[in-house]
């Protein structure tokens, strides 16, 4: 297991290998936004908390087609479900990489990019918390998501679509927390729904991934 | 023959025009997709038959 | 050891391919199965690695003991052929990659990256990755597919030294390896069309 | 005999060809029935004008997008447990006709919207699960199409409709906290045990949600009988593929 | 030329193959918003436009990395580049196949997903003109991206990267035409921009996106 | 027709490969390569179909004549294999393609999806392909990979035939395919570490 990790880290680290990139993603969708509703300031510090989760969650997206796309191309899963190894444990080990390679890297940029968007004072602190608390989730369920599309050749966009309701109630509490967050309201209601999704899905999710990943791959 | 709808008409059958259109359309290409479906069946089954 | 196979049939998309194959292997011997293209070797191979659940049959001794290599080698571009054996030296609980070096000749290569290698090295690799897993049963799908004549021989030397420690190899190929084995012709057991062995179609029938 | 003998496949044809009849028949009966009576002989509402006449298509097209999605949950069960090949493909035959009533229900919906709160479309709590419910369904869908091998294509979608069930569930939590609504409540008496609508108004209602359903139930079949009949051939040519 | 139009879209239309996708993701980044910035339905209909243009953007961004990626995969790439046709032109031909697949669809959709946001009335207009101007440039822009990331595994999120600074242009003009025209005020202006815009793009991007694709391939 | 090749000098990812190769195949003739894994018999094919730009030398007489089979078959999973092979018919401006289906017995596969094949069967199909293309030189990297004897014996066939008919082709290959053929082994012009031939690392040295 610590194997896997290190190699999926390390294949992030490499050329092409994707780390950063989510970052990069994010950045250029905030930057994006200005450009396509205009630039009034009290109009961006409003959506400012959202468009950062979406952003996130979007970045997040993007980069599941390579979670497990790779590794069935090169043989590399069916090697995996024949080694001693738990599946189930494989794929918790490959969304926790997920997840430090691309929403770990987010929650840290995120006070910076909000500072281009106005996010008001006491907001970053909330937008922080609900992003490091619903960034687990996202990688979690799109492992799913990757499990499902595995055999499917270049499934990238039907993964979107299949991934994308899923996703909704933790962008819902997440940048529901947010947005209280930065309105200066009492925000740890769906902070604390939000932690539940994803406990929940981090113990149940892995089960699921694996069942559907050894339907697919016979 | 209509009734009388008053001001909203214009609504109330636009949403019976639509919802009848899709209904009928779901109908129809169910039934056209089925009848292909058994036709290429039965072709299948006598080729079967006949091959042994 | 033992592995023993009873009256197995195989289907591939829906579509029995083989019905009715038994054979045993014991330890310390090898089976090359022999077939025409498309005769169901891949399908028989994927089926005993435990990638695909057979349709009726039993398959006894091969729990946890199959090392496999198919079509695709499962290596990574991006990291040097050192990395990649280390990688999967580790999954199977082990850490010492040198004997694999060795036996295929890969020292020179050690630090390339996987990605820049040609055809046949990076075959070598591939096969290199069964050293290192310590599992008794390889499961081998055309393997000398792309290597020379001295890889070639390295690989029937891997092989015999294999058997010699008390390991069993299935080999599926179309050339010939240089290895004494039995050979298993599988085009007897190839699924006629009134074949009924409970294909996910035959439900249909 | 047992239920289940029908779960083979071709025992299934025969009865669905048997019952077909009945059940179209039925079905067309109730919904002409009951959206005539509603168009045309019911009275316009106090408030609402001639716009309650929408509630006919509305209401019964929503219930059926609901159960719609529960029936191929279902289905979906049984095959991931008893592996009736029937079963995952009525569910399969099942998600066309779901979207078809989640779209007119939407359609209507907005439609209805425009005069009683002045928009097509809120971002109601109500509505909004409904929009989830259509994306469930298209994702269902696109995955049916997009795997190759039928029986794998139903065991992985099995898994996405009892995974994404679960996720309505909550999403639908998650937005009526999210959002407080326009939308009324539910007045069908199935939850409440006392109901809200006026007789004149209900009859032709539940003639309507019957004849919804029963359409359902008809389409159903007769989609499971085409899917079946599809596999039935491809199944007859490769065999007679593979003797060639 | 026109083989290889057929192929693209009939491969389009197969199991997997992508026709709607790019659709279906549109409609549900447009689902999205409202969730993360909250359902108050002036400020909706404010970002509207932006959001619209933003959702049509992305969609078509995510479809690329299928655009020349599984070519090269499969090495059709390869033969491609030593058959009789010109470069140019079979790249041409493909950027054609990804507007019609994925541009169009959107450009149609566009007014319907429209309504969920409350574009107001005279907005429908501009919009899908805005949209069918732009969306051929996003799709010749992006054969361009999609050949400079060829030879790498995987280069979808890096692709998005380079392409995405590419399309800010085509992106401002764009959703300033929508916006302007949703505004009621005059949007010609921006709009003949973006026909330009999009006019050298078709004309000059193939060469570009040819001549990178040589490099690329040795 | 004839293709000459003089002093030709050929990098891989900025390293000399191969130096000083010289050879002219004339109308009617095969030439197979020759050569351990590594030798560079892959970077020879594909600088000859012009997939890459040779350091030095001259290559003449293959403009617009090569049809090229690598290590992967450019085939669509999702086509079918009448479909795959009429596509490629048509980039080269041809239409038929039942001579090809023929060749290679693929008569009772025309309707099957091409990512259902087994490997053998796809290999068979990449081959194929070759038939539809119409071109005189056919530049083959290890064509008969997965074949099995009947198909070695087919493609065979297809290469004399195409030859007789006045084509050239060039294979490289670790086994034997019975075509009576010139063989060049490429081990004599591996570049060594002092060779200088102007790979895009020397400007380094
Ligand atoms: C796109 C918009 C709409 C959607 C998706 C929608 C959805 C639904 C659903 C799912 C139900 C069934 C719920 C149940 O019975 O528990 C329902 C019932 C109903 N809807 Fe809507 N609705 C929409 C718009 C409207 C509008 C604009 C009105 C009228 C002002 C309306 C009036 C009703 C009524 C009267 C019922 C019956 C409630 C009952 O008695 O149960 N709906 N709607
Ligand atoms: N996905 C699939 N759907 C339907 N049939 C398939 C599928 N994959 C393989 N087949 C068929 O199953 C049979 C067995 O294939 P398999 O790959 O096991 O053959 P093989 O003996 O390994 O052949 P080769 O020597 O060519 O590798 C073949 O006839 C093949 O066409
Ligand atoms: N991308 C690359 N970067 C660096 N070196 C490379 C790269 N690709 C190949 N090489 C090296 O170039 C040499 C020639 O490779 P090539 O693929 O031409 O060999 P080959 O003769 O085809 O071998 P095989 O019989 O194994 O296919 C090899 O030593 C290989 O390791
Ligand atoms: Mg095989
Ligand atoms: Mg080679």
């Amino acid at each position: 297991m610590k194997a896997l990790l290190q190699r999926d880290l390390r294949l992030a680290l490499r050329a092409g290998g994707g780390f950063g990139l989510a970052l990069a993603f994010f950045l250029i969708v905030v930057v994006l936004v200005p450009f396509s509703v205009g630039p009034e300031t009290d109009l961006l510090s409003t959506i400012a908390p959202g468009v950062l989760w979406l952003g996130a969650l979007l970045a997040c997206l993007l980069s599941l087609d390579r979670l497990l796309a790779l590794d069935f191309e090169d043989g590399t899963l069916d090697l995996l479900v024949t080694a001693p190894l738990p599946l189930e444990a494989a794929l918790s080990v490959k969304a926790l990489a997920h997840w430090v390679t691309t929403g770990l890297p987010l929650v840290l940029a995120a006070p910076v990019l909000g500072l281009m968007l106005n996010v008001p004072g006491g907001g970053y602190f909330w937008l922080v918390i609900s992003l490091a608390l619903g960034t687990p989730a996202l990688s979690v369920i799109g492992t799913f998501g990757a499990a499902l599309t595995v055999g499917i050749k270049r499934g990238g966009l039907l993964l979107s679509l299949l991934v994308l309701p899923l996703y909704v109630p933790t962008l819902i509490f997440g940048a529901e927390a947010a947005r209280r967050g930065a309105a200066g309201l009492e925000a740890s209601t769906p902070l604390l729904l939000l932690a539940g999704i994803t406990l929940a899905c981090v113990a149940c999710m892995p089960f699921a991934s694996a069942a559907v990943l050894r339907m697919g791959l016979k | 023959m209509l009734p009388e709808l008053g001001k909203y008409a214009a609504e109330v059958i636009s949403a019976y025009g639509v919802s009848i259109a899709m209904l009928l359309a779901l109908v129809v290409l169910t039934l056209r997709r089925g009848r292909r479906a058994r036709a290429t069946l039965r072709l299948a089954e006598q080729e079967a038959k006949r091959d042994g | 050891m033992e592995m023993r196979v009873s009256d197995l049939s195989l289907a591939r998309g829906g579509m029995p391919v083989l019905t009715g194959v038994s054979f045993r292997v014991s330890s310390g011997a090898a089976l090359i199965l022999r077939g025409p293209n498309g005769a169901g070797k891949t399908t028989l191979l994927r089926t005993l690695a435990g990638l695909q659940a057979p349709l009726t049959g039993e398959i006894i001794g091969t729990e946890d003991q199959i090392a496999y290599a198919g079509h695709a080698d499962g290596l990574k571009a991006m990291l040097s052929v050192t990395e990649n054996l280390i990688f999967w030296a580790e999954v199977f609980g082990h850490s010492d990659i040198s004997r694999a070096l060795q036996a295929y000749a890969l020292e020179p290569l050690a630090d390339r990256l996987a990605g820049t290698l040609s055809a046949g090295q990076k075959r070598r690799l591939g096969l290199a990755r069964l050293l290192v897993t310590g599992r008794p049963i390889w499961v081998l799908d055309e393997p000398t597919v792309s290597l020379d004549t001295d890889a070639v021989m390295q690989f029937a030397d891997a092989v015999r030294a294999h058997l010699a420690g008390g390991g069993i190899a299935l080999i599926a190929t179309h050339i010939d390896l240089g290895i004494k084995a039995d050979v298993l012709d599988i085009t007897p057991f190839r699924a006629t069309s009134t074949t009924r062995a409970g294909a996910s179609d035959e439900a249909f029938l | 005999m047992s239920i289940w003998s029908y779960a083979n496949p071709v025992k299934f044809l025969a009865l669905s060809a048997r019952v077909q009849p009945v059940l179209w028949g039925a079905a067309g009966g109730c919904v002409c029935l009951g959206l005539i009576w509603g168009f045309f002989g019911t009275p316009d509402d106090a408030r609402q004008g001639s716009t309650v006449k929408i509630i006919y298509l509305h209401v019964p097209a929503a219930l059926m997008a609901i159960n719609a999605w529960f029936m191929m949950l279902v289905a979906s069960l049984i095959w991931l447990i008893r592996r009736h090949h029937v079963s995952a493909l009525a569910a399969k035959a099942a998600a066309p006709v779901g979207v078809v009533m989640t779209v007119i229900a939407l359609v209507t919906g907005a439609i209805w919207g425009q005069p009683m709160w002045g928009t097509w479309w809120a971002w109601d709590p109500r509505l909004t699960s409904f929009l989830i419910l259509f994306l469930f369904y298209l994702g269902y869908i696109a995955l049916w199409e997009a795997v190759e091998d039928p029986d794998t294509a139903a065991d992985l979608t099995s898994v996405l409709c009892l995974v994404g069930s679960v996720f309505a569930i909550l999403s639908r939590y998650a937005v009526n906290f999210w959002n407080q609504g326009l939308h009324q409540g539910t007045s069908v008496p199935v939850a409440t045990g006392g109901r809200t609508v006026a007789d004149v108004f209900w009859y032709p209602l539940l003639i309507s949600m019957v004849g919804f359903g029963l359409l359902f139930i008809a389409m159903v079949f007769y989609r499971t009988g085409t899917e079946i009949s599809l596999r039935r051939a491809a199944a007859l040519r490769a065999r007679s593929d593979g003797k060639a």
